[in-house]
């Protein structure tokens, strides 16, 4: 069995910018067979909330079997503001890792970028990808996981108020310090996507994509998270491929967004 | 001490079973669960032909449940029997296929079809309220009810369960068109028809703009239609809505379900039914009950 | 900003009321809200003579609801006029009067009374499953809906709001049947029929066996019809079932409600009402809206 | 405004028998009005769980604002198992002193009778009825609370096992040791408090017996919690009375159980 459901400890938690919190929690089996780009389902203690809260893996320390997830407070009353109470101690109900994760092998120069909350599974990429990497972080204002990020590869920030490095998104750094790239990895919102699957296009580079979906069984038996495919799907046997369990990363080739 | 339980024919090696449409065809739970250990795999719905479903978002989280209007995507029954029959041929559990399908002929098709497969009964959706035709539009009506009943069962090889939709304003009308049909069992409830508004965003949570309710907010009603349907007909009755725990599930028997189905908890806790199953045990040995049908309809 | 809601000619301060039966006469909650800042208080349905309501238990906590049973005790409407009106015409709120009876007379007789008294508007409760004769099964048929709303608006002198059942295949034919019989706002929904069986005792939860389902869980199968009867009928919807937060209540206003009512939420939390009224004017503010009429029926 | 409904802190809680808790809370505008016999609607933090959880006052330390409640878990998952993990520092959600509470003009030689988990309420009545007090306390077998009652009047236990003081019930006690008394005060499982009234009618004495009753405002507005009373009943105009707030004390001739 390699999907774990079941308590994890709360090792530590942090907030790391408004409403940003970083959480590392510890679940050896986990943490054993985790990748970059995988998630994890979390689940609330509240009984009036039954679905799971899908959370990209920021780290992964493999030696001490611990989990890093970095998350957003969306609002009052979320489930993810209950996570935000947690403290070490604590135990939080979680099941993964799931999903495919980012390849690994990497074919040449890469771009790495991350939008808003897409920043977090860039870290752990990252660390596990192998050759030149630049990583381009897009922010609305508030930074964080920058330092983590610069030990890993070039650091390129991005804000929309300016407020750090270039003014605008992700493409307007790339842009401005005249980045080029091979291959690209990417999280973030669908705009952000969408422009960075086009820009691939342009430049006939491979160019891989985190996607987001509600979800209700977070492996694949639902059919709720569901992205259309450009080609019939050998699962579905229609256009339609699960995010949770075909993705979250996909071929910005082979998804229409 | 005695958990099988017999629906028309086909014995159960227990009383529990999935819920269409929220456990696949078992290939992504059996990670979680031996199969082999459920009374029976309730397929998601499968229709003549594949299905794309709806538009996202398809679900949208509520207080104590959820809505959900996939729209019944499916392979088709092609791919279908090629691959999720053999695939639950594997285990020692009895295999229901749902069906789906948008005219009277859509689903005779899928029910010849499966004739010839090793099946062991066929559970009838018509009550599915997310897509535009078929669906709920038979299942609300009860001339509707009998005479698809009756057409299915013309050409069924295996025993028929007739889905209802708790979506109707007396659910003994539709159980009893479903019993003149001449259905061997029924089943219920299918989701509430209800919806979601985002109000940040002003819009529909669901693309669909309704979708259909299910999970433990809506198991007092289910409890309800079971105890009503029960003892309205003969036929045995599949009682399911909100499903969460055996102290549910029993719920469900004593008010004259002779088996259960668990659904949306299935999301949450993957492994609920082979839990499910274990208490109704450890409650028949509490008790001293020695069959579990025993329990069916104990409390009038 | 204008928070005022104008329903059929009845100026409310703002959309918020509190749902019948949940609030007994205010007198209570007055402790905890100021009933002045609501926009009409609706009392606990009163008959032409009193009623002792079903036997205990009268209620049940499920997920995220309750289920009730209270049969409609009520004083009958002689005490009622001399204790619970004068207490609410000391407040600064519009006085709502639900209204239940066994037959057609009785309901005539109560509505004839309130004629003569100084109250807003009347609500007819023709939607309560508690009961054996009377509530419900004037609700769920649409002749039947006509009928009484007709008699009963022969004899108001006061605005008539028909209080719609939700346990009906669709809610938008008594609806429309309320709006032929001439009812001047409709409001819903009235609770779900509900079962819950204690499987330890095994017996009914309930006193009655059945009860009705209120609370979050229900909001979903509520914003629904409360969508399908506003998109059918021209009268202004006053919505409820499962109301919280100015949120919940923000939901029905988009979905094509006029008014809401705050029902089992008072329960835990007494202010509920005042934080919804306080909740909604924060919603206008934010999002620039200078009416909270705008709101009523955007997401279509 | 005599009723507060707000949060309370935990100041300290343990297990004082099998599934039975001691939790003082501090809550001053609260302590500083409750009287014994009244009770307090317990909120939990589940948002899948709506209704008070109707609570007697054990003991009241108007001093230090303080409140103690002594309850049982009823069962797995339910609220009461959820209030038996709070701990200090941890806050509460509470409305109260709901309900009228016992009269304390004591008119003689009195009984207090409490069986099971209706023992709790009358610590604080041992407390502050003046006179000749009876302590009479009937459990199943394992004690609670004892210790803390004899503090405040004579005390016999009795037990359903015979494993401490009379065998048998609260009554059979009274027989064994052949006490008697001027007025009753009550509270316990319904098959005692009938028992007691019957007594009560029997010897020409006064008994204040408190009753329970499932409820859903705790206030008196919803109709949940009535009993029957023998007079038609001002309130109601019918024979109904409301245990929240019209009790949960009543005269038992007053009320049919
Ligand atoms: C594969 C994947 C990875 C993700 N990784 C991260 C991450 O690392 N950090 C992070 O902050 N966020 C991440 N998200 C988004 C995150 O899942 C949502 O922000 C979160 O579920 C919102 O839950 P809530 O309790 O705050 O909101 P609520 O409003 O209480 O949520 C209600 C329901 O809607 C679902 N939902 C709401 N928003 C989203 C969304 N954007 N995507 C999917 N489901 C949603 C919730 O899961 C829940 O079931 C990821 C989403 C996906 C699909
Ligand atoms: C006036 C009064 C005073 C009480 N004092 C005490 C006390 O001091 N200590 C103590 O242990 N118990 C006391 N009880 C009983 C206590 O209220 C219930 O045991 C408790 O509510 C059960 O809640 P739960 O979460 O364990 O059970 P659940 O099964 O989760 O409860 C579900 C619902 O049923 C209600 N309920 C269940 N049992 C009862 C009951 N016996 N009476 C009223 N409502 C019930 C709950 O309040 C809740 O709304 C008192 C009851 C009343 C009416
Ligand atoms: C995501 C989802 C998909 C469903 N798909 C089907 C389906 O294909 N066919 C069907 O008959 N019922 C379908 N249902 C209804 C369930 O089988 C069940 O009747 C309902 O959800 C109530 O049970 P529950 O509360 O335990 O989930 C679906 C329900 C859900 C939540
Ligand atoms: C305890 C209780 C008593 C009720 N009594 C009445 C009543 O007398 N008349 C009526 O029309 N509705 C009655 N209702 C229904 C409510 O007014 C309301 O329609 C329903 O509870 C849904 O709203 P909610 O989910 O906000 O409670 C009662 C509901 C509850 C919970
Ligand atoms: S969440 Fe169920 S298929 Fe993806
Ligand atoms: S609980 Fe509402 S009247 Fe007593």
């Amino acid at each position: 069995m390699s999907k774990y459901k079941g308590q994890a400890a709360v090792i530590f938690q942090e907030q790391i910018a408004t409403d940003i919190y970083s959480l590392w929690i510890e679940v050896p089996c986990m943490a054993s067979e985790a990748k970059p780009g995988q998630f994890l389902s979390l689940y609330t203690q509240d009984g009036s909330k039954l679905l799971p809260r899908p959370i990209s893996i920021c780290e992964i320390d493999k030696l001490q079997g611990r989990l890093r997830l970095v998350y957003r407070v969306t609002g009052k009353e979320t489930g993810t503001e209950l996570f935000s109470r947690l403290e070490s101690g604590d135990t939080l109900e979680v099941m993964g890792p799931l999903g495919n994760g980012f390849p690994l092998e990497n074919p040449g120069r890469a771009f790495l970028i991350g939008g808003g909350i897409g920043v977090p599974p860039m870290l752990e990429l990252a660390k596990q990808l192998p050759g030149a990497k630049q990583i381009i972080a897009g922010y609305r204002d508030e930074l964080f996981l920058t330092e983590d990020l610069e030990r890993y590869g070039e650091l390129y920030v991005a804000t929309e108020d300016g407020s750090a490095g270039t003014r605008g998104n992700v493409l307007d750094a790339v842009r401005e310090h005249g980045l080029a790239a091979d291959v690209i990895y990417a999280c973030g919102p669908a705009p952000m996507l969408r422009a960075l699957k086009a820009y691939a296009e342009e430049y006939g580079i491979v160019c891989y994509i985190s996607l987001e979906e509600k979800m209700a069984c977070g492996i694949g038996a639902c059919l709720a998270c569901v992205c259309r495919s450009k080609e019939t799907d050998s699962h579905s046997n229609v256009h339609n491929k699960r995010v949770c369990k075909d993705g979250p990363v996909f071929l910005s080739t082979e998804v229409e967004i | 001490m005695d958990t099988k339980v017999n629906l028309a024919g086909v014995e159960l090696k227990n009383p529990v079973m999935t819920a269409s449409g929220t456990f696949g065809s078992g290939e992504e739970y059996s990670e979680f669960v031996d199969l082999s250990r459920l009374g029976a795999v309730v397929t998601k719905g499968v229709a003549n032909v594949p299905w794309p479903g709806n538009p996202v978002p398809r679900i949208a989280e509520t207080k104590s449940g959820m809505m959900n209007a996939i729209g019944l995507q499916n392979p088709g029954i092609d791919v279908f029997c090629r691959r999720d029959i053999p695939f639950l041929k594997q285990f020692d559990t009895k295999i229901i296929v749902n069906v789906c399908g948008k005219t009277m002929e859509d689903y005779c098709e899928v029910v010849e079809r499966l004739g010839e497969e090793e099946v062991d009964m066929l559970e009838i959706n018509i009550s599915c309220p997310n897509v535009k035709e078929g669906g709920i539009a038979f299942g609300q009506n009860p001339k509707a009810v009998e005479e698809i009943t009756a057409e299915v069962k013309k050409r069924a090889k295996q025993p028929v369960i007739m889905k209802l939709s708790p979506n109707v304003t007396d659910i003994t009308e539709t159980a009893k068109a479903a019993e003149a049909g001449g259905a061997d069992v029924l089943s219920l409830i299918n989701t509430l028809t209800g919806m979601k508004i985002d109000i940040h965003r002003r819009a529909f949570a669901l693309a669909n703009k309704t979708g259909g309710l299910s999970g433990p907010a809506v198991k007092p009603v289910a409890v309800r239609m079971v105890y009503q349907v029960a003892n309205a007909v003969k036929l045995p009755v599949i009682g399911m809505g909100g499903i969460e725990t055996a102290e549910d599930a029993i719920e469900f028997l004593l008010a004259g379900a002779s088996a259960v189905s668990v659904g949306t908890a299935n999301f949450y806790n993957p492994s609920a039914t082979v839990q499910v199953a274990e208490g109704i045990e450890d409650y028949l040995e509490r008790y001293g009950f020695e069959h579990v049908s025993d329990l069916t309809g104990l409390v009038k």
